[in-house]
């Protein structure tokens, strides 16, 4: 089975790569970011988080090496989470729209 | 729409004949389909029954046009039966303006009901014909649901949540409503009457009423006993916007984007003010979540609601429209 | 069916039992996305619905102990990225090693949940009958605050009693966010622990020099297993603790 | 209308089997063959079945009179959230797959077992924990709470065995979730050679597709009975508006996974309707590959509609128009396969075995289910009918009428298979007509009491609906008869039917290359497949010969 083997060097890079998000993410909370966009302390820190998940799944999974179908199984995870909160919070987010 | 079956209910509500009409439009179309393939079934079964012992049937894989033909013609009639569904539906979930407001509170088996005039029944609602009526509706423990099968209307009272729902009596006689969310024990004897009456009829039989507050005069009192008063003065000179035709008009907030002032987003505003913020104030009105009851919440937006008719001096920097139409 | 060498009877090859294994694990590993995703869904309606005492009470959470367990955290995924890489080119002592450290780290993070949930209990902030988000404020001496922090507490407290309706309601609904804070981490934490006991196994098992380039299957897919409860916390950390720092 | 061949060919049971290879009761209990599992999932759901039913008559009983004389209120209550609960979760969803797929998939694919076997064991035991907690909490106080849970009630106002329920119901979950799991992974790694995804039985597709609900749905509801169990046992507030939740959000949470749950009921069904067609009329069935990309579709579309159960919560206007929509999208898969089947009949050589009139009876009532299904989706109608009889009536048409007509054709069609017995036939057939007579006389009135405005889960109601009730159970005691039958001749036949051979209808798949009962590594040797599924006329093997009739004009041949 050709099996992808990961170099230690690679694995070493991504945790460096980890650590400085983290500093970020931790860094960008203490500054109020709301003020130039609401929510954007919010996106800011889900965005970094989202980084972060995918070089874990990507080089530590060893997603980025794995078959078409692994890479399909993932996504599908992914989207079916998103299916619900998308729907979810579509109900919430148009409850007091206007109907006219 | 005289389209009616034996096996409908009365017509007693403007709503009655679209829903009987989208019933028997849905009912010929299933009727189609079942019909026709129930004797395609038939027919093949002893048609094609087997002659022989060792006999096989006649290899056929499929056919492109046939198929698209069934995925389209299911496709256009499921969109006639949205759109249909979904007119009378908005209908329904969207009341017109100035409607005869009765408040309706559930509860664990019973029915609380008060009239505009403060007039309260117990599993008894009386309306007039004619008129638009809407139930406010609170639940004050699990979700129940107000259900009038002679009107085809229904509608969820949840706790915590305000809904609400209208309908136009269109028949005199008094028809059976029905608690039809589970709610426990006694769910199934949580119902009562719906009399519709004359508009006459109707207006002696509230005069006969007994000597309870109005709604409106009740939550006028809370609106000062609360405190309500120092900060929303009329003319909105205060530190909050004028309450003067807010109900009904379209609000923006401080984040830039409107709602409609409803039911729905007065109650919000007295409960938890910080949800939304009127565009051009500050944050300061303090929340009254777990301090009004369910009853005092309904006064007090009857109260506000009533504030329609007054001059509007609004200043309120959020007021776009106002309801008064 | 009966098992020749690493082969199960099931199956006809290594190859294809090592495919099935590693699809399994994947296929598990999406279950648990939704699984957390049910909880994640609540949050966001809850911390939507109420922002101010999310924040607030985000920020009763010692930050600190929430950073250094992050990087514990990916510090011990890359132990176990190395085990793999051990297994897959043949260095049996170092798969033992790597994956001793990598239980190491995980008792570490264990730990520091305790000690964080110690602070919880002390305070008074665990969800029940004795919740009292004032019990800090009412009672100096008895947390761990210093008179500045008790003092900016009860500032913040009395702010957000006006905005929110008053200490009833600051209580039932940072109840709610703590609520969401043991569900969410504590669901994580047994992941941890479940984790942990599979680690023992796979170092008892390597010591008995099991697992070679052939076969390396259990660690890749614990070591899957691991990375995924290590992502569930990328997500935990900036939604529990860093709500609102500024 | 007997088909039995004129000279009637000998079998005999093979010397040792997946049944007599090992003894005692510790072979079956720490069995990891799937065929051995299948069956003890068989017995337990039938068990289920039995417990539902029993809750089933009580409450047609009590409905007899307006107001009821069997039970108290609060019982009745119980009776039908019981009766939901046992025949929902402990009975339909492990159903076919768990009994038929188990004992199929493999056998289908060519493959010595599913891929995790020791996992699959492990599911049974996870199914009867949760089935013990479940029992548990019907013994000890009952539940009264629906099968829907709604929150507040389930989490604070009932005073029922909510807890143990829910845990069990969260326990069950994952006996699901590692089913659907085995499935996939066997279904993708373990195909023997020669089997493409093209060749594979439509069985086998429909067991794919309901194994990607059980992946990606059920985890969210353990999570969230999960949450209702905290929130009773420790008092937290998610869902609860007196301490700042928001119930609306529960019932979100749990239609997420219980809509798509329907079609883990539905899907595999179709799967055994989809076999028995093409067997009982001796042809290849009509659009293969529709049917099949159906599956897939009706699981995939089937995760967009959920709110559908929530018009009239006072969910967003625009969320219930974009969920009325797509529950119309995913009617149209449904529609594909049902005109399939119908064009599979034409031109058939169609015997009247009672697998084949089970099926029938499947497509009939199915069509009227998922007709009124459309009713319901029907957002001005379903103002007036939403928690009326007329939803009991929708569902119990697919769930009874489709789902468990479909898994008992499917039972009968492979017995011989399971058990190497046949079955009386004759008997047979008499079951399935009582069936359907007595199922429609049950449940078709319910669909006018629902319009006329009778709500569901009442346990008395006003006195002009009697004669509509009287009639519903006079049906609910023909519809009882009608499974005690299946049961009674089915386990006679176990030790007294007649040895059935490998293939008796015969039909095409590989299950069939292998002896009744099968050995337990299912195939002496690995099958090697090159042929097309369904090709009765290019498998001499099975002894038919052509058609005499007239030859079909070239456009209507083989394509
Ligand atoms: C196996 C179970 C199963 C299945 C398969 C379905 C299938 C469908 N269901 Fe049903 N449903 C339930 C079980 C099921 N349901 C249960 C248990 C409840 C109640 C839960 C509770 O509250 O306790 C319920 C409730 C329910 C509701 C909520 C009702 C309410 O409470 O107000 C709705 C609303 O949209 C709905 C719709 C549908 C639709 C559109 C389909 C479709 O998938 C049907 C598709 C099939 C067809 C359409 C037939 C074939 C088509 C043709 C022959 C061609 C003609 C077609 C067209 C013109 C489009 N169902
Ligand atoms: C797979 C699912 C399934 C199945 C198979 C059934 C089968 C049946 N159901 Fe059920 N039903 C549900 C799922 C199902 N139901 C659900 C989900 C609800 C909603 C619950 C809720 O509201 O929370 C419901 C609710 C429900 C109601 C509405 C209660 C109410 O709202 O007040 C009724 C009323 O008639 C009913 C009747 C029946 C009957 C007569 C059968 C019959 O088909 C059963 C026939 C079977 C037997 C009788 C047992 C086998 C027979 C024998 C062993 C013979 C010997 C026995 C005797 C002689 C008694 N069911
Ligand atoms: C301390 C001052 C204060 C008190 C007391 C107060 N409010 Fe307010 N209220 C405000 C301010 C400021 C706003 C605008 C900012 C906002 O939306 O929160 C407001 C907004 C509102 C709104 C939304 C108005 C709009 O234009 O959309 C309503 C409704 C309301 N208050 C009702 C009440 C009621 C009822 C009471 C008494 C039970 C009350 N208020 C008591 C200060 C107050
Ligand atoms: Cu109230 Cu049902
Ligand atoms: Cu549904």
């Amino acid at each position: 089975m050709s099996e992808h083997i990961v170099s230690p060097k690679i694995y070493l890079g991504i945790f460096a790569a980890l650590m400085i998000l983290t500093a970020t993410t931790v860094y960008a909370a203490t500054v109020d970011l709301n003020e130039h966009f609401p929510g954007l302390n919010v996106i800011v820190a889900l965005v970094i988080a989202t980084c972060k998940a995918i070089l874990v799944i990507l080089f530590f999974m060893h997603a980025y090496y794995s078959s078409k179908r692994t890479k399909l199984i993932i996504f599908s995870g992914f989207f079916w989470l998103a299916i619900m909160l998308a729907l979810t919070l579509s109900d919430y987010g148009s409850r007091t729209w206007d109907l006219h | 729409m005289q389209a009616q079956l034996p096996f409908y209910p009365d017509q007693a509500s403007n709503f009655a004949p679209s829903v009987d009409a989208l019933m028997t439009f849905l009912i010929l179309v299933s009727l189609f389909f079942a019909v026709a393939i129930t004797a395609a079934i038939v027919f093949f079964f002893f048609k094609y029954r087997r002659k022989s012992e060792n006999e096989v049937g006649y290899p056929i894989h499929g056919d492109m046009r046939l198929e698209s033909l069934w995925i389209i013609v299911p496709a256009f009639l499921s969109l006639a039966m949205f759109g249909w569904g979904a007119v009378v539906y908005v209908d329904f979930r969207h009341a017109p303006q100035d409607t005869l407001d009765i408040y309706v509170i559930g509860k664990q088996w019973m029915w609380k009901i008060q009239q505009p005039n403060g007039r309260r029944e117990i599993n008894e609602l009386h309306v007039p014909i004619g008129r638009d009526v809407k139930l406010v509706m609170a639940s004050e423990d699990v979700i129940h649901d107000f259900y009038v099968p002679a009107f085809r209307v229904k509608m969820d009272v949840v706790p915590g949540h305000y809904n609400t729902m209208w309908f136009r009596p269109t028949k005199a006689g008094t028809y059976r409503f029905f608690c039809s969310q589970y709610c426990g024990t006694n769910h199934a004897v949580m119902g009562g009457w719906v009399t519709v009456m004359d508009p006459s009829d109707y207006a002696a039989w509230l005069s006969g009423s007994s000597g309870t507050d109005s709604p409106l005069v009740a939550g006028e009192k809370l609106f000062t006993e609360r405190a309500c008063v120092t900060c929303h003065i009329g003319n909105g000179s205060g530190r909050a916007p004028s309450l003067n035709g807010v109900y009904g008009g379209t609000v923006r907030l401080a984040d830039g984007s409107t709602v409609t002032a409803d039911d729905a987003y007065i109650r919000e505003s007295i409960l938890v003010p910080s949800a939304k913020i009127v565009a051009g104030y500050q944050p300061l009105m303090p929340a009254f979540q777990g301090q009004l009851t369910e009853d005092q919440i309904l006064s007090l937006t009857a109260y506000i609601k009533s504030l329609q008719s007054q001059p509007i001096p609004a200043t309120g920097a959020g007021v776009l429209t106002t309801g008064k139409k | 069916m009966h098992r020749t060498g690493d082969l199960y009877g099931q199956f006809e090859t290594l190859e294809q039992q090592k495919e099935s294994a590693t699809l399994g694990m994947w296929t598990f590993l999406i279950t648990e996305i939704l699984f957390f995703g049910g909880l994640f869904l609540t949050y966001t309606i809850n911390r939507h619905t109420y922002a101010d005492v999310f924040s607030f009470s985000s920020r009763t959470i010692k930050l600190s102990w929430g950073a250094i367990n992050t990087v514990v955290l990916i510090g011990s995924s890359l132990t176990m990225a190395m085990s793999v890489w051990s297994a897959q080119v043949g260095k049996k002592k170092l798969v033992t090693i790597f994956l001793i450290l990598t239980l190491i780290l995980g008792t570490v993070f264990l730990g520091i949940k305790g000690i964080e949930y110690h602070d919880k209990y002390v305070e008074h902030h665990i969800p029940g009958a004795s919740f009292d988000m004032y019990f800090c404020t009412n009672n100096p001496g008895a947390c761990n605050l210093t008179t500045e922090e008790l003092a900016q507490e009860r500032t913040e407290l009395k702010e957000l009693e006006d905005k929110v309706g008053g200490p009833v309601a600051v209580n039932a609904h940072s109840q709610l966010f703590f609520s969401l804070y043991f569900g969410m981490t504590g669901l994580h934490a047994l992941h941890m622990i479940i984790g942990a006991g599979l680690l023992l196994w796979l170092i008892v098992e390597s010591m008995r020099g099991r697992f070679s380039p052939r076969w390396n299957t259990p660690v890749e897919n614990v070591g899957l297993y691991w990375h995924f409860v290590d992502i569930v916390w990328i997500y935990l950390f900036p939604l529990l603790y860093l709500i609102d720092r500024h | 209308m007997s088909t039995s061949p004129t000279t009637p060919a000998v079998h005999q049971l093979p010397e040792e089997h997946y049944l007599n290879s090992t003894y005692g009761l510790r072979s079956w209990l720490l069995t990891t063959d799937h065929k051995r599992i299948a069956l003890l999932y068989l017995a337990s759901v039938t068990f289920f079945f039995f417990i539902g039913g029993i809750f089933a008559t009580m409450i047609r009983i009590h409905l007899l009179t307006p107001n009821g004389y069997l039970v108290t209120p609060e019982t009745y209550n119980k009776l039908f959230t019981m009766h939901g609960v046992a025949m929902i979760f402990f009975f339909l969803i492990p159903s076919i797959p768990a009994v038929l797929g188990n004992f199929l998939v493999p056998l289908m694919i060519g493959a010595k077992d599913l891929a995790f076997p020791k996992i699959n064991l492990l599911s049974w035991y996870i199914y009867l924990v949760g089935g013990c907690f479940v029992l548990y909490s019907f013994a000890t106080g009952g539940l009264d709470t629906g099968w829907t849970f709604y929150t507040p009630l389930s989490s604070v106002y009932s005073n029922s065995a909510v807890t143990p329920a829910v845990i069990g119901i969260f326990i069950n979950g994952f006996s699901s979730i590692l089913t659907g799991l085995n499935f996939v992974v066997t279904i993708h790694t373990m195909r023997a050679p020669g089997m493409t995804w093209f060749r594979l039985p439509l069985f086998v597709w429909a067991q794919y597709a309901t194994s990607i609900i059980f992946i990606l749905g059920t985890p969210v509801i353990a999570i969230t009975l999960l949450l209702v169990g905290l929130e009773r046992m420790f008092h937290l507030g998610f869902f609860n508006p007196a301490l700042g939740g928001d119930p609306i959000l529960f019932q979100h949470l749990f239609w997420f996974y219980s809509h798509p749950a329907v079609y883990i009921m539905i899907l595999p069904a179709m799967g055994v309707i989809s076999e028995i067609i093409p067997t009982f009329t001796r042809k290849p069935i009509f659009g293969y590959t529709f049917i099949a990309a159906s599956s897939i579709a009706i699981a995939v579309i089937g995760f967009f509609v959920w709110a559908h159960h929530m018009f009239l919560t006072g969910e967003s206007t625009y969320a219930a128009l974009a969920f009325s929509l797509l529950s119309y999208l995913v009617a149209i898969p449904s529609a594909v396969k049902v005109f399939n089947w119908t064009s599979t009949l034409y031109r058939g050589s169609i015997s009247y075995d009672t697998p084949l009139l089970y099926s029938l009876g499947f497509i009939g009532l199915f069509l009227i289910g998922g007709l009124t299904g459309l009713f319901l989706a029907c957002l001005g109608l379903d103002i007036h009918i939403h928690d009326t009889y007329f939803v009991v009536a929708h569902f119990h048409y697919i769930m009874v009428g489709g789902a468990v007509m479909g898994y008992v054709g499917g039972l009968h069609f492979w017995w011989p298979k399971i058990t190497g017995k046949l079955y009386p036939e004759f008997l047979a057939r008499m079951a399935a007509v009582i069936l359907f007579v007595g199922f429609n006389l049950t449940f078709f009135p319910q669909f006018i009491l629902g319009y006329l405005g009778m709500p569901r889960r009442y346990h008395n109601y006003p006195p002009e609906f009697q004669v509509l009730n009287v009639m519903s159970t006079a049906g609910a005691s023909i519809l009882a008869l009608g499974y005690l039958l299946p049961m009674l001749y089915l386990t006679w036949s176990m030790r007294y039917g007649k040895v059935a051979g490998p293939n008796p209808w015969p039909a095409t798949g590989l299950e069939w290359r292998t002896p009744s009962p099968p050995p337990t590594e299912n195939f002496d040797v690995t099958p090697v497949v090159d042929w097309e599924a369904y090709d009765f006329k290019n498998r001499p093997d099975l002894g038919l010969t052509q058609p005499s009739g007239p030859a079909l004009s070239p456009a209507h041949g083989d394509d």
